[in-house]
């Protein structure tokens, strides 16, 4: 204990990556910042590991470190300490980890991309970003998650952004940060609530209180989880906030993988799971989050199906992915929900860096329509992205099968609505395999479709980039071994036992699981895959095997649903209407009409009525001075008359 | 054997030469004529001042009017500046026909 | 005796006030003035006041007044014509306010005349009061005033002087 | 020396700008190098003489610290008082940094009548500090008064195109106000006076009195008012984009970032502790007022289309939520609002600065004249960047502390309600400063003329460097702050319970 790393190293030394890059950077050139920006992250990654080995060794007994006191107002009293407990070692080990391997990529991505500067500003913004990823996931208050949430929102909205002179990614940034803030917004509130409820905003004592006298806090306990689930939606991306992602797509390639694929956007399902204890209190929240995580993977898979541009496919089933999370917290199956966080964030992440490698080949094309055969040219994307699109297409044994197929089987055993979803879940299940074998097909088989030039220069990415690759190709194959289902055996399952004393298994819930027989859970599990392998071939046999034929003619003979598909249901445009517009409307209103004519009218309208006064006023001012001796004469009467009479 | 006047003769005649300015003052258009009375006005309050003090058997009511006498020397000089600078602009002392004070 | 003399300056002294107002010519209106001051300087000496019957023969009769006569012929200022803007309003607002205030003073000093009381009797020249009695009390207690009236004597010689001097000499 | 600087450091602090003014009487008119290096030179002593105040605080203590009394004009019980507690101390301090940094940015930037513009300035210094440590009543009018000309001249001389409209439209506004105090003091003065016997306009002596009913409210509304229009409060606030927009650079950040925080202290001050019972019960108004101003000033910013006139509407939403944490009263809301007024001052008074910046070389506040500038003002847009994310609250800079300590205070206070109206100021004000961000610095480059600006010079960065790194200390050590404030609010609730059981109790 005393020879580990303190705890606020972590987050500490990426930061400093992003002191000396910010300041230093331009000066130094890209081998500079190269070195500063990715060993930080190495650096980091290493201290996280030299931390979380001994405690995966060790008692798993929480660990919490009080660095110092930020903020001390009348009661509120907020330290800035650090926690290391299973979830946020679950957390630390995969994000610190793609973390660094993106960096490295980014190393080969960027490097034709930027100016000294821009490379600079680029290394400086993920290793800020690391920061904040690191201070939310360790935080030990919920103050200082926020601070690492806002951190996050604020790179993300930097790191999309990064190509500031093009106008969609200027306003995609805004939008992202914006939406994001309607979020922060709910989570300000929650945090508001849960002070006022516990008198704190530390874990410890937050969740201490909750569980031993749950029933005192009750509805309002209801209103906090709302709110923080709300926030949690701006951060994942869920309907109604998911709007920000799709367009968040403009940001370079590796931003997108590692914010909105790895780490960032799993935040708010990390923030649900870590709050079970309140959340497990307020069971018709937990409804709301089972039925919003439904519907969004649901609707995120069918906008999916009609994108050609491959990382909006790939933003999409993002979204979709992390409804799938939701769903699982939402039947009480946390640490299934963070399981899938972890695997999601492998393959994701792989699937996210193929993407750029492909557009890098390309020469930035990113449209599907143009690509095809690929396969030969660049074989090692070309089986990394395989093995990733199987994952998340949930076929065994790749990772997101285990995964998936443990929220499928827990919403399954849901009592209540718990069929309904379980049904919602597998189709979508369906879906995915379909759409992500789509764009395998449309990118890697059949014939090149794109320019001469392009397949000219078309080739394989470098090694900085090919390495990562590999490494998370690797993952998305093997990373789902630690949750095997327990038909494998008792101990099959390590993620489970491993966060319990975070997240508690739910007595009756475990028990349902435990009596769940398994034959039942065999059969589920041959129905996913089937569903699956199905949405697989489907893909196969019409984009690789007819080249696109049979989709092209159902989308001829239903042209409404086609577009409106195609245009992600028109959402963007109907919040325009909505919200966008009408307070657009209103700001101008209240700017032209209350300001500037009813407050400054009064106003003027005052002065008016002094100058009009003074207007007739000075047709006294004859300029005739005997006029004005007289007057002062009869006033000097009056005066007379005053003070004679009072005598 | 000098006083035994009653004040309330001082103040008469005062008062008289008093009205007698305030006329002059009111009714003539001629500036200077007008800054006449207001002298005629001035030794009108002196007088009364004068009368008072004596009454009074004080000597402050003459030190008072020392130093009206000194204010008038004082206003006189300037005033007739004034008129001076006037009549170089406007080729009269007619108040009725100088009537820039107006808006 | 006195009051007799007393009488009669007075009644010179508003006789001539009179004329002064009534005279069209300023400077026969000035002249009458003097007549008019010389004859208030018997007043003062009358109500025991030598000293400034000094100073009003001989800074205001003697030097204001004088000026005053300088200012006319500088000027070359006729009698005042006869003017159509006779301004009706302004005259018989003017005499009116004028007599009511006459008879206001009046009423006044009737209201009040018994309570007025005389003048001191004083018997001989000697007994007149001494003017460095006044001085004195102009040299300690009205040492400021005094002061304060002589930079305001210099402020008015400056100021006369820039008036004076007119623009073209700027 | 030694006991000039033990027993009058205040003063010292108070009227070196004041004698730096005076001494600049004596340049001639031409020497405009000389004047403005004078200036700074003055404003930078200042700020070094009142970096003692913030070592030799002493912590522990919630009444007046520095006190010096001397009797002024005794036959009517005035006298100089003056002292600092916890919340004065730190606007004191905010005064003595912005005006050195308004001054460095006027180096290059003003040309017109230089050694006037000094003067104006140091005077205005003065009257800001003094206005901040006057415990006299009479003396707090005067200060208040010799603030008010110094920016009249600053806004009607060296302002924009419209300054003459801004300027008198500042002026009336603020005399509207302050005669009415002017009127309320003298009516409390002469209570006192028929009470004891003897005259005082000593706010201690004045504290004492307790008045009820319609009289208390009346004086009350007189002095609210006065530091209303200041604030200013909602349908109070016309002047202040007109004042920000019109006047010069320094000018807009010395009133962004200190004359408005006079409102706000002026209020806790005296109108509050004078009339506890007034005050509590038109508290639920002021939070209304706050609410409405949050949303209001964020929604007006968001539609305009002058920088500075974006920025300035975004004070009255910043503003608005000092005056809710005021009217929720509670420890929490008002420490926040305390800590927020000078982070307010930070933020804004870094964005006139950079919104200067760009507007001294392109002559042009027009938003739309701008657009991807950032690739040739890179420093300027970061460090925009940072002031735009102080301004909209993001934790680890200043701006958060504040904003969620009023909105958490609140939230524990009875009018729930007010936070989660006022919260929705954290989108809002997301939105409309990310859109300046966007569509000045961002976006596709628009201006071909716009190539030829320039970064900013080094006095520029440094001046707002300092406000950067004072950001980033609020930020992380906001206890720092928060220590010398607990203890002056601390003492203020008390005082104010305390007389409102008196009051309670005839």
């Amino acid at each position: 204990m005393t020879s580990s790393l303190p705890l606020w190293v972590l987050p500490a030394i990426p930061l400093a990556g992003f002191a000396i890059n910010a300041l230093l950077g331009t000066r130094f050139g890209k081998s500079f910042v190269t070195a500063v920006g990715v060993g930080a992250a190495g650096l980091a990654t290493l201290a996280a590991y030299s931390r979380l080995v001994p405690f995966v060794a060790g008692s798993h007994a929480t660990v919490v470190e009080t660095v110092t006191n930020w903020m001390t107002v009348g009661t509120l009293s907020i330290d800035i300490s650090f926690r290391l407990d299973p979830l946020s070692a679950l957390m630390l080990a995969f994000v610190t980890f793609v973390a660094f391997l993106i960096h490295v990529y980014a190393i080969g991505y960027m490097h034709h991309e930027a100016t000294d500067a821009g490379y600079a500003r680029f290394f400086a913004y993920l290793n800020l970003f690391l920061f904040a990823m690191l201070t939310l996931v360790l935080a030990e208050s919920f103050l200082l998650m926020f601070v690492g949430w806002e951190g996050v929102g604020l790179c993300s909205y930097l790191l999309i952004g990064y190509y500031f002179d093009l106008e969609d990614a200027a306003a995609a940034g805004r939008k992202a940060f914006v939406v994001n803030r309607i979020g922060d917004y709910g989570f300000l509130l929650g945090m508001f609530g849960i002070f006022a409820a516990f008198g704190s905003l530390n874990y410890t004592e937050v969740f201490r209180k909750a569980a031993e006298q749950p029933a005192q806090f009750g509805p309002a306990l209801s209103v906090i989880c709302l709110c923080l689930f709300i926030g949690a939606m701006g951060k994942s991306a869920q309907v109604p906030l998911y709007v920000w992602l799709p367009d968040a797509m403009a940001g370079p390639t590796p931003v997108s993988a590692l914010i909105h694929a790895a780490t960032m956007v799993t935040a708010g399902v990390y923030m649900v799971a870590r709050c079970n204890v309140l959340f497990r209190l307020a069971p018709e929240v937990m409804l709301f989050v089972a039925g919003i995580g439904c519907f969004t993977a649901l609707f995120a898979g069918t906008i999916a199906i009609a994108q050609n541009d491959l990382k909006k496919v790939l933003a999409y089933s993002t979204i979709s992915q992390l409804g799938y999370m939701f769903l699982a917290c939402g039947v009480g199956a946390f640490a299934v929900g963070m399981f899938h966080v972890m695997t999601h964030a492998c393959f994701k992440a792989c699937l996210f860096l193929g993407a750029g490698s492909v557009m890098h080949a390309m020469s930035g094309d990113l449209d599907v329509r143009h690509m095809g055969g690929l396969k030969a040219k660049m074989p090692i994307t070309y089986w990394t992205f395989l093995a990733a699109t199987l994952a998340i297409a949930g076929i065994p044994p790749f990772a997101g099968f285990f995964s998936k197929d443990a929220i499928l089987s827990s919403s399954f055993e849901a009592p209540g609505l718990g069929r309904l979803l379980w049904f919602v879940g597998l189709f979508t299940a369906g879906l995915t395999a379909f759409y992500m074998f789509r764009i395998v097909s449309l990118t890697f088989f059949g014939e090149f479709r794109g320019t001469k030039e392009q397949a000219h220069h078309v080739h394989e990415s470098p090694s900085s980039m090919t390495f990562p690759l590999v490494v998370l190709g690797l993952l998305s194959v093997v990373a789902g071994w630690i949750g095997l289902p327990a038909v494998f055996g008792e101990h099959a399952n390590v993620i489970g036992p491993f966060l319990a004393p975070i997240i508690a298994p739910i007595a009756g819930h475990e028990a349902a699981h435990e009596a769940l027989p398994h034959a039942t859970e065999w059969l589920l599990m041959a129905v996913s895959v089937a569903v699956a392998a199905s949405g697989l071939y489907l893909a196969y046999a019409w984009y690789a095997k007819q080249g696109g034929r049979t989709p092209a003619r159902l989308a001829a003979s239903y042209p409404g649903v086609y577009a409106l598909v195609a245009d992600k249901y028109r959402i963007d445009e109907l919040y325009d209407v909505l919200f966008v517009r009408p307070l657009a409307w209103l700001a101008r209103t209240l700017w032209k009409v209350v300001d500037v004519l009813i407050i400054d009218g009064l106003l003027n309208a005052a002065a008016f009525l002094v100058e009009l006064t003074g207007d007739f006023l000075r047709f006294l001012q004859t300029g005739n001075v005997r006029n004005y001796a007289l007057t002062f004469f009869l006033g000097l009467i009056a005066l007379l008359i005053f003070v004679v009479g009072a005598m | 054997m000098i006083g035994s006047i009653p004040l309330f003769d001082v103040l008469l005649v005062s008062g008289a030469l008093f009205s007698i300015g305030i006329a002059g003052a009111l009714l003539r258009r001629n500036a200077i004529q007008i800054f006449l009375s207001i002298e005629l006005m001035m030794n009108a309050a002196n007088l009364a001042l004068l009368g008072y003090g004596a009454a009074l058997g004080t000597h402050q009511g003459q030190v008072i009017v020392f130093f009206v006498i000194a204010i008038a020397a004082a206003e006189a000089s300037v005033g007739l500046a004034i008129f001076v600078a006037l009549f170089r602009h406007t080729e009269t002392i007619d108040v009725n026909k100088i009537n820039l004070l107006k808006w | 005796m006195e009051r007799l003399i007393f009488d009669a300056a007075a009644l010179l002294a508003i006789l001539f006030a009179g004329l002064m107002i009534a005279l069209r010519d300023p400077v026969k209106s000035v002249l009458a003035l003097v007549v008019s001051f010389f004859a208030l300087a018997v007043c003062y000496v009358l109500v025991l006041a030598p000293f400034i019957a000094a100073l009003q023969i001989i800074v205001y009769a003697g030097a204001i007044l004088v000026l005053f006569l300088f200012v006319l012929m500088l000027l070359n200022v006729g009698p005042e014509k006869p003017d159509q803007d006779r301004r009706p309003i302004q005259t018989v607002l003017g005499s009116l306010a004028v007599v009511v205030f006459a008879g206001m003073l009046l009423g006044m000093l009737r209201a009040s005349g018994s309570r007025l009381p005389a003048l001191p009797e004083a018997v001989g020249v000697d007994a007149l009061p001494d003017p460095a009695a006044i001085a004195r009390l102009l040299f300690s207690d009205y040492l400021l005033h005094f002061e304060a009236v002589s930079v305001l004597l210099l402020t008015a010689l400056v100021g006369a002087f820039v008036l004076a001097r007119g623009e073209d000499a700027k | 020396m030694d006991a000039l600087l033990r027993d009058h450091l205040l003063t010292l602090v108070v009227f070196l700008p004041a004698a730096g003014a005076a001494l600049l009487l004596f340049f001639p008119h031409s020497a405009r190098i000389a004047a403005r290096n004078v200036a700074l030179g003055v404003s930078l002593v200042a700020l070094a003489a009142s970096l003692p105040l913030w070592t030799r605080f002493a912590l522990d203590q919630g009444g007046f610290q520095f006190r010096e009394k001397i009797a002024w004009i005794p036959q009517l019980g005035i006298s100089y008082a003056i002292g600092i507690d916890g919340i004065s101390l730190l606007l004191v301090l905010l005064t003595t940094v912005l005006t050195p940094v308004s001054l460095l940015f006027s180096l290059t930037h003003v040309e017109k009548e230089v050694r006037g513009f000094s003067i104006a300035f140091l005077v205005l210094e003065t009257g800001m500090l003094g206005s901040l440590v006057a415990l006299d009543l009479a003396l707090f009018y005067v200060f208040w008064e010799v603030m008010l000309v110094p920016m009249y001249f600053i806004i009607g001389i060296w302002g924009g195109p419209r300054r003459i409209y801004a300027s008198m439209k500042f002026f009336l506004f603020t005399m509207a106000g302050s005669l009415l105090m002017f009127l309320a003091i003298l009516f409390l003065a002469i209570r006192y006076h028929a009470a004891t016997g003897g005259w005082s306009f000593a706010l201690e002596d004045l504290y004492r009195l307790t008045f009820t009913g319609s009289t208390e409210t009346l004086l009350f509304l007189a002095f609210a008012l006065a530091f209303a229009i200041k604030v200013p409060v909602f349908p109070l606030h016309t002047w202040l984009p007109d004042a920000h927009t019109e006047a010069p650079t320094a000018g807009s950040i010395i009133l962004a970032g200190v004359l408005l925080k006079l409102g706000v202290y002026g209020y806790l001050r005296f109108a509050l502790p004078l009339f506890p019972g007034a005050a509590m019960r038109f508290a639920p108004w002021l939070g209304v007022l706050g609410v409405i101003g949050v949303v209001y000033g964020a929604l007006v910013a968001w539609a305009q289309h002058d920088m500075k006139r974006l920025v300035a509407y975004s004070s009255v939403s910043h503003l608005g939520l000092v005056v809710i944490g005021v009217g929720a009263f509670t420890t929490m809301s008002l420490s926040g609002s305390v800590l927020q007024m000078i982070n307010h001052g930070l933020s804004t008074g870094a964005l006139f600065l950079l919104v200067g910046v760009l507007y001294e070389r392109r002559h042009t506040r027009e938003i739309d004249a701008y657009g991807g500038v950032a690739a040739v003002v890179p420093v300027t847009t970061a460090l925009f960047l940072i002031a735009t994310l102080s301004s909209i609250g993001l934790p680890g800079l200043n701006g958060f502390v504040g904003e969620f300590t009023i909105l958490l205070g609140t939230w524990l206070s009875p009018h729930r309600w007010w936070a989660i109206a006022a919260a929705t100021g954290v989108i809002l004000s997301a939105v409309y400063m990310l859109t300046l961000v966007q569509r000045v610095f961002w976006s596709p480059f628009a201006h071909e003329e716009n190539r030829k600006l320039t970064d900013v010079r080094p006095s520029e960065f440094i001046a707002a460097a300092t406000l950067v790194v004072l950001m980033v200390w609020i930020g992380v050590r906001p206890n720092d702050l928060l220590d010398r404030i607990r203890p002056a609010v601390e003492s203020l609730q008390k005082s104010v319970a305390a007389k409102q059981i008196a009051e309670a109790q005839p």
